[in-house]
C-alpha cells in the first residue's frame, strides 16, 4: 500500500481532511510535522492548505525554510509525487519546485465555492487517471490564488473553465516538466464524496495514488 | 496623530501612584458609581489601590457581570437530561450520545466593529472561538449574525464590508469554517451595527475541561501572545457604555487579532486536554488576566497568587492596572500540577507557543498580586465576580407600544404581484447572502453537508451517524413591535430551520442585543424579551447552555430595536444521506405548503417595509402547537426521504419562499393563492416543501399523524414564477428573478 | 505628479505579522534583528501641478480611504 | 540600527490591490487619479554599528526571505 506523508506547517488547516480523503480510497496517510527532516519510508508528499505561518509577509514565503522542505525537495527531485494544494501550491511556487507566484484574487475578495476545471494535461501525477477534457467541479478556497508567471515556463494541467480569479492563462493547476510536481488551487478533497456536493476530486487523489504506487520505494 | 488614550488610561498609565489624582474622579472614569466604590471600600475595609480599582472596575463592567440582566436570566430553562454544562461557563455543553459533546456559545463584538470594523469582528472571532476550545472541544464551525444600517449610506458599505472581510480574515486562517449566519439591514444599526458570533465545537466526554483553578498548589500558567495595552478599559468599558461620535475618538487602543497565534494555541490546548495535563482552563477576553485569575478560583472556592513580573509582555513598562486590564488577544490561562508544569512546557514548545507560570493557586479566597515586588493587589477572589452589584433596574411598558399596535398599515389596493416580488427580492435582507459566505471558508474539516443559503445547517461528525444542526435566527423589527411575541416566533423559527434539515431541535444559545438598560423602557423590552424566548423553549421542552447580553447599543440616546439573537441546536442521528437543500427541487414534483395557506397577518412583514416603509401593528404570536407540528412533520418527511427541498415561510412570505426554491434549483415553479395577502404574510411556523408526485399519499398520512394543515399549493416545472388566482396569472421571469436576488448585495457594494 | 503615502501602524497597537517575521529572521540564523514592524506605501499618479493643492487632495483621499486612523499613522511625500 | 526595506512589486506583474484602490478613489470622486501601485515597508532594528556590514545582512535576508524575485524588486534603507 502506498504510504503519504502530508506535511504539517504551524497554521496549516487541510491536513486532516487530506488525510480523510485518502485514507478512504486506501493509502495510508500520516501527518509528518514540518520540523521533521526524514521522509524515507514515504512514497509521495502532499502539501496541505491552510495558512502556513498565518500567511504573513507572502503565502508560504516562511513555510519554505522549514526542515522538512529540503526532504520535499530531495523527493521532487526523485521523481516522486510532490502536489501542493491551495497553500501548498504557494509553498511549492515560493520554493521553486514551481514556476511563478501566486497573487491576490482579481477582486481581492477570498472566493470560497465550487467552480469547474478542464483537466487539459494528463501526464502529471495528479491527473493520470482523469480522461484528457475532462471537467470537474472542485470548491475554490482562497484568498491569493490568482497564478501569475513571468516566465511564462509553466505547464498548464487544470484551466478554469471561467476567468474566476485573474490567473494568466486560466491556471487552476500547474506542473514541473517532469509532471511529478503539481501545484493545484481548488480542492480535490473537498469534493470526494456525493454527500458533500461532488466526488469529482475522488479521481485526482486516485491519480495520485496511483502513481505513488508505480514508484518502486 | 497622537495617540488618543482614554482619559481613564492616562490616570493609570502613570504608575501606581495616584497622587494629585483624585480617586473619586477615577473611579467614575473607569465606570463606577460612587456606590460602587463605596461597596468595595466597605468589602476591603479600606481604600483600593489603583490595580485593585482596576480589576473591579472591568469585572463590575456591564459586559462581565451582568449586573443589569442577573435577575432577569434566571428565568431561562435551563435543565433537561442531554445538558452537560448549563450557563455560567465559558460555554453550554451537551450531550449527542455514544460519548460526543458539543460545545457552543454565542457572543457579541459590537461596539469594537464600529470603531474598527475589521479588527472589532476578527477578534470577535477569537473570543468566541477561545470559549469553545476552552472547554476541551475542537471548534468546527462559526455562524455570524451581522446588522447594519442601509447600504445607500457609505459609512454603513465601509462598515459592513469590513466586518465580513474581518470575520473571513480571522476564521479562514484560523482553520474553522463560517458555515451560515445572518444579515441584516435597518436604519437603527446605522450609528450601531451588531455583530455576533456563534462557535460550536466538538469533544469527547472525557475531554471536557472545566474553567476551575482545582485544588491549592497548581500553578497558573499563561499560554499564547504577549500582552500588550491592548484595549485597555476596551471591550468591557467599550460595551458597557453608550455611544457617540466622541467617545468614538476617545477610543482605547484597538485589539488586533492574529488567527495564526489563535491556530497555534488550539492545537497546542487540544494537545494539552488529550494528554490530560490541565486541571481547569480559562480564556482571557474582557477583562483579561483579572478575569482569567478571579473566575476559576471563584468556581474552584480557592485563592491565587499573581506575580506579574513573570507576564511576557509586548511593551516594555506596563504597570500593573495596565497587566491586569490588557484585553491582548489569543491567550490562555491553564491550571496545572506542578509535576506536570515541565509536560506543559513541552507542549507549547513545540507549538510555538509562549508560556509562562505566572501564579499560584493558595488556600484560603484571596487573590493576591504582586508587581515589582510590591504586593498592588490583595482582595477577596469572590468578591470581583459573585459579589458583583445586581441591579433590579427599573422597568416599565413603553408609552409608544399602544400607538405601534394601533399604527396598521391599511391597504388600499392588491399590489401588483410581479414587481412586488421583484423588490422583495432586492432587498438587502432578503436577497441572496452569496457576496458573503462565499468570502469564508465554509467546507473545511469536510463536516458541511448542508451549508449556507439553505435555511438550517447540518454538519455531519465524521465516522458517525450523527450530525448537529444549527440555525441562527433575529428579527429586531418584529421584537420592537413585540419583544416577546417577537423573540418567541424567532426561537420557533429556528427550530423548525433545524428540523428541515431531519434533526430534533435540542438546545438554544442567545445574545441578547439591548439599548441603555438605565432606560425603563429597554428593560421592559428586556425582559419581555427573555419571557418570550423562554415560553417558546418550554413548549419546544429545549434549555438555554449560554449565552451573552449586549447593553448600551444606543447611539446619541437613540436605542437599537430590541434584537435577541438564538442559535438553535439540534442533533440528527442517524443524518440523511441525500441531505435536503434548496437547490434540490425539480421539475414535475408537487409544491407543498404546511401549515395554514389563508395566513393574512402583515404586522411586521417585510412586505411593509420594504413596499411601503412601515413599520408598526402588532403581529402575531406563535402557536406551540402548531409549531411542535410543523417541526415533527419536517422531521419525519426528511427522514423519510420524502422531500428533497424544504424552505420555511419568513422574510418576504410565501411567494418570496417559493421564490427562493425556484433560483436555487434553477427551475419554474406555477402556484395557485387565494388572496394576496397570502403571498406576504410571515405567519409563523409555516413551510413549503416539495415532493415526488408519487409520495403524496404517505406525505397525507404524515400530515394527519402530526396534525399539521397541508395543502397541495402547485408543481415545480417551467421557467418562470407564476402565481394564479382563479383566471389571472402573474409570471416573473425565473432569470429576472435570479438575477434580482443575486446582484442586490454586489451591485450596492461595488 | 507621483506622490507617495507611507502607512504605519500606530506603535501602540499590534502588529502580529512583523512579530512573525521577526522570529522566522531570528530562526534562519539572524539573531541580530531585534524586532520587525510591518508598513505600507501606495504610489499614487496624480493629475495636477500645483504640489501643495496635490498633497492636499492626497491628504484628504488618506484620511477617507487610504489610511485608517484608528490605528494607522501616515506620510505624504510628493515627488517633484 | 533601524533600517527600512521597501518592496515594490515588479512593474510587469498585476497588482490587484492597487487597481482597486485607484479605482475606489475614482468613484469618490478623485479622478485626477491616474493609477496606483502598493508596495510594502519592512521597518527592521537590528544590531550592529557598521552600517555597510548591516546593509549587505539585510539584503542577505531581503533575497532569501524578504523579497520573491520573481515578482519583486526591493531597497534598502540604514537610518543613521
Ligand atoms: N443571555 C444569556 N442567556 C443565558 N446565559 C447567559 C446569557 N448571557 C450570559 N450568559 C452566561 O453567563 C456566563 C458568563 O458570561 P460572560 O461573562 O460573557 O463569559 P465570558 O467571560 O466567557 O465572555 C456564560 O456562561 C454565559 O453563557
Ligand atoms: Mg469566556
Amino acid at each position: 500500500m502506498s504510504r503519504i506523508a502530508v506535511v504539517v506547517f504551524p497554521g496549516s488547516n487541510c491536513e486532516l481532511d487530506v488525510q480523510w480523503a485518502l485514507r478512504a480510497i486506501g493509502a495510508e496517510a500520516e501527518m509528518v510535522w514540518h520540523r521533521e527532516t526524514d521522509l524515507s519510508g514515504f512514497d509521495g508528499v502532499v502539501l496541505p492548505g491552510g495558512f502556513a505561518h498565518g500567511d504573513y509577509l507572502r503565502t508560504g514565503a516562511i513555510a519554505r525554510f522549514s526542515p522538512v522542505m529540503s526532504a520535499v525537495t530531495a523527493m521532487a527531485e526523485a521523481g516522486r509525487p510532490v502536489v501542493g494544494i491551495c497553500n501548498g501550491f504557494q509553498i511549492l511556487c515560493e520554493a521553486h519546485l514551481l514556476p511563478g507566484a501566486l497573487i491576490a484574487n482579481r477582486d481581492l475578495r477570498f472566493i470560497c465555492r465550487p467552480v469547474e476545471v478542464e483537466i487539459v494535461d494528463t501526464a502529471t501525477v495528479l491527473t493520470a487517471s482523469v480522461e484528457p477534457g475532462a471537467v470537474l467541479t472542485l470548491p475554490l478556497n482562497s484568498y491569493e490564488g490568482q497564478h501569475t508567471d513571468p516566465s511564462g515556463t509553466a505547464r498548464v494541467v487544470a484551466r478554469y473553465v471561467e476567468d474566476v480569479n485573474g490567473s494568466q492563462d486560466r491556471a487552476a493547476a500547474i506542473a514541473n516538466e517532469a509532471g511529478n510536481v503539481v501545484g493545484i488551487m481548488p480542492h480535490p478533497e473537498r469534493s470526494s464524496e456525493d454527500v458533500l456536493g461532488s466526488s469529482d476530486g475522488r479521481l485526482l487523489l486516485e491519480s495520485l495514488v496511483a502513481a505513488t504506487e508505480r514508484i518502486p520505494a | 496623530m497622537t495617540t488618543d488614550l482614554a482619559p481613564e488610561e492616562d490616570a493609570l498609565t502613570e504608575s501606581g501612584d495616584t497622587g494629585g489624582e483624585d480617586e473619586d474622579t477615577l473611579h467614575r472614569r473607569l465606570g463606577l458609581t460612587d456606590a460602587e466604590y463605596q461597596r468595595i471600600v466597605e468589602i476591603l475595609g479600606r481604600e483600593p489601590r489603583p490595580a485593585e480599582l482596576a480589576m473591579y472596575s472591568v469585572m463590575w463592567s456591564e459586559h462581565c457581570s451582568y449586573k443589569s440582566s442577573r435577575v432577569h436570566l434566571g428565568r431561562f430553562p435551563t435543565e433537561a437530561p442531554w445538558v452537560v454544562v448549563g450557563p455560567g461557563e465559558n460555554a453550554g455543553v451537551i450531550d449527542l450520545g455514544d460519548g460526543w459533546l458539543a460545545a457552543f456559545r454565542i457572543e457579541s463584538h459590537n461596539h469594537p466593529s464600529y470603531v474598527e470594523p475589521y479588527q472589532g469582528a476578527a477578534t470577535g472571532v477569537g473570543g468566541i472561538l477561545r470559549d469553545v476550545f476552552t472547554m476541551g472541544a475542537r471548534p468546527i464551525a462559526l455562524w455570524d449574525q451581522i446588522r447594519f444600517g442601509p447600504l445607500d449610506n457609505p459609512k454603513n458599505r465601509y462598515l459592513f464590508s469590513g466586518v465580513v472581510s474581518g470575520i473571513a480574515g480571522y476564521g479562514n486562517a484560523v482553520g474553522v469554517p463560517t458555515v451560515g449566519g445572518e444579515i441584516a439591514f435597518e436604519e437603527c444599526y446605522s450609528g450601531n451595527p451588531l455583530v455576533n458570533v456563534m462557535c460550536l465545537g466538538i469533544l469527547r466526554r472525557d475531554q471536557l475541561v472545566l474553567g476551575t483553578a482545582g485544588k491549592p498548589g497548581n500553578v497558573a500558567m499563561l499560554l499564547g501572545a504577549a500582552t500588550g495595552r491592548d484595549g485597555i478599559g476596551g471591550a468591557s468599558i467599550l460595551a458597557s457604555a453608550s455611544f457617540d461620535e466622541e467617545s468614538a475618538t476617545k477610543r482605547p487602543s484597538v485589539q488586533v487579532g492574529d488567527p495564526f497565534e489563535e491556530k497555534k494555541l488550539i492545537e497546542a490546548c487540544l494537545e494539552l486536554y488529550q494528554k490530560d495535563l490541565v486541571v481547569g482552563v480559562q480564556d482571557l477576553g474582557a477583562a483579561g488576566l483579572s478575569c482569567a485569575a478571579a473566575e476559576p478560583a471563584a468556581r474552584a472556592g480557592v485563592g491565587m497568587e499573581l506575580d506579574l513580573d513573570t507576564v511576557h509582555v509586548r511593551e516594555p513598562q506596563m504597570t500593573a492596572p495596565e497587566l491586569l486590564m490588557s484585553e491582548s488577544q489569543e491567550r490562555m490561562m491553564a491550571f496545572v500540577e506542578p509535576s506536570k508544569v515541565d509536560d506543559v512546557l513541552a507542549v507549547a514548545a513545540k507549538w510555538e507557543i509562549a508560556a509562562s507560570v505566572v501564579g499560584r493557586v493558595t488556600d484560603g479566597s484571596r487573590l493576591v498580586v504582586r508587581h515589582q515586588g510590591e504586593v498592588v493587589a490583595d482582595i477577596p477572589a469572590a468578591s470581583l465576580t459573585e459579589e458583583a452589584p445586581r441591579y433590579d433596574r427599573p422597568l416599565g411598558e413603553p408609552a409608544w407600544m399602544e400607538d405601534l399596535w394601533s399604527n396598521r398599515f391599511k391597504h388600499m389596493t392588491a399590489p401588483e404581484i410581479g414587481p412586488t416580488l421583484l423588490r422583495l427580492l432586492d432587498d438587502p435582507s432578503i436577497a441572496s447572502a452569496a457576496w458573503v459566505y462565499e468570502q469564508y471558508d465554509h467546507m473545511l474539516f469536510l463536516n458541511t453537508i448542508v451549508g449556507p443559503g439553505n435555511d438550517g445547517n447540518l454538519l455531519r461528525i465524521k465516522g458517525t451517524e450523527k450530525a448537529i444542526a444549527v440555525s441562527t435566527d433575529g428579527n429586531g423589527r418584529l421584537c420592537y413591535l413585540d419583544p416577546r411575541r417577537g423573540a418567541a416566533r424567532i426561537v420557533y423559527e429556528a427550530a423548525l430551520n433545524v428540523a428541515m434539515t431531519g434533526a430534533r431541535p435540542r438546545a438554544v444559545v442567545d445574545n441578547l442585543n439591548f439599548g441603555n438598560p438605565e432606560k425603563p423602557e429597554v428593560m421592559w423590552q428586556f425582559r419581555e424579551t427573555v419571557e418570550g424566548i423562554s415560553e417558546a423553549c418550554e413548549s419546544l421542552g429545549i434549555p438555554i447552555v449560554g449565552g451573552n447580553v449586549s447593553f448600551y447599543n444606543e447611539t446619541d440616546g437613540l436605542d437599537i430595536y430590541p434584537t435577541p439573537v438564538v442559535g438553535l441546536v439540534g442533533v440528527a442521528d442517524p443524518y440523511p444521506k441525500h441531505p435536503p437543500r434548496l437547490d434540490r427541487a425539480r421539475a414535475g414534483m408537487d409544491l407543498w405548503l404546511a401549515g395554514p395557506v389563508d395566513a393574512t397577518d402583515l404586522a411586521g412583514s417585510s412586505f411593509e417595509k420594504v413596499v411601503y416603509g412601515h413599520v408598526g401593528g402588532r403581529p402575531r404570536a406563535a402557536d406551540g402547537t402548531a409549531a411542535r407540528a410543523a417541526i415533527d412533520l419536517a422531521v419525519a418527511l426528511v427522514s423519510e426521504e420524502l422531500s428533497p427541498c424544504l424552505h420555511d415561510v419568513s422574510d418576504g412570505g410565501l411567494a418570496v419562499a417559493v421564490a427562493e426554491i425556484a433560483i436555487a434549483s434553477g427551475v419554474g415553479v406555477t402556484f395557485e393563492y387565494a388572496d394576496w395577502r397570502h403571498l406576504f404574510s410571515e405567519d409563523p411556523h409555516r413551510f413549503v416543501f416539495v415532493a415526488d408526485p408519487a409520495h403524496r399519499g404517505r406525505i397525507e398520512e404524515l400530515g394527519a399523524a402530526c396534525r399539521a394543515t397541508l395543502t397541495r399549493i402547485g408543481e415545480v416545472g417551467g421557467e418562470a414564477i407564476v402565481f394564479t388566482r382563479g383566471t389571472r396569472t402573474d409570471a416573473v421571469d425565473l432569470d429576472e428573478a435570479t438575477t434580482t436576488y443575486r446582484r442586490a448585495l454586489p451591485r450596492r457594494l461595488s | 505628479m507621483k506622490v507617495t503615502v507611507h502607512i504605519e501602524r500606530r506603535p501602540e497597537i499590534a502588529d502580529p505579522e512583523g512579530t512573525t517575521i521577526s522570529r522566522s529572521l531570528v530562526d534562519l540564523g539572524y539573531d541580530e534583528v531585534v524586532s520587525v514592524r510591518t508598513g505600507r506605501t501606495l504610489h499614487l499618479e496624480v493629475e495636477g501641478d500645483d504640489a501643495d493643492a496635490v498633497k492636499e487632495r492626497v491628504d484628504e483621499m488618506c484620511q477617507r480611504l487610504l489610511a485608517n486612523p484608528v490605528i494607522e499613522d501616515y506620510r505624504i511625500e510628493v515627488e517633484a
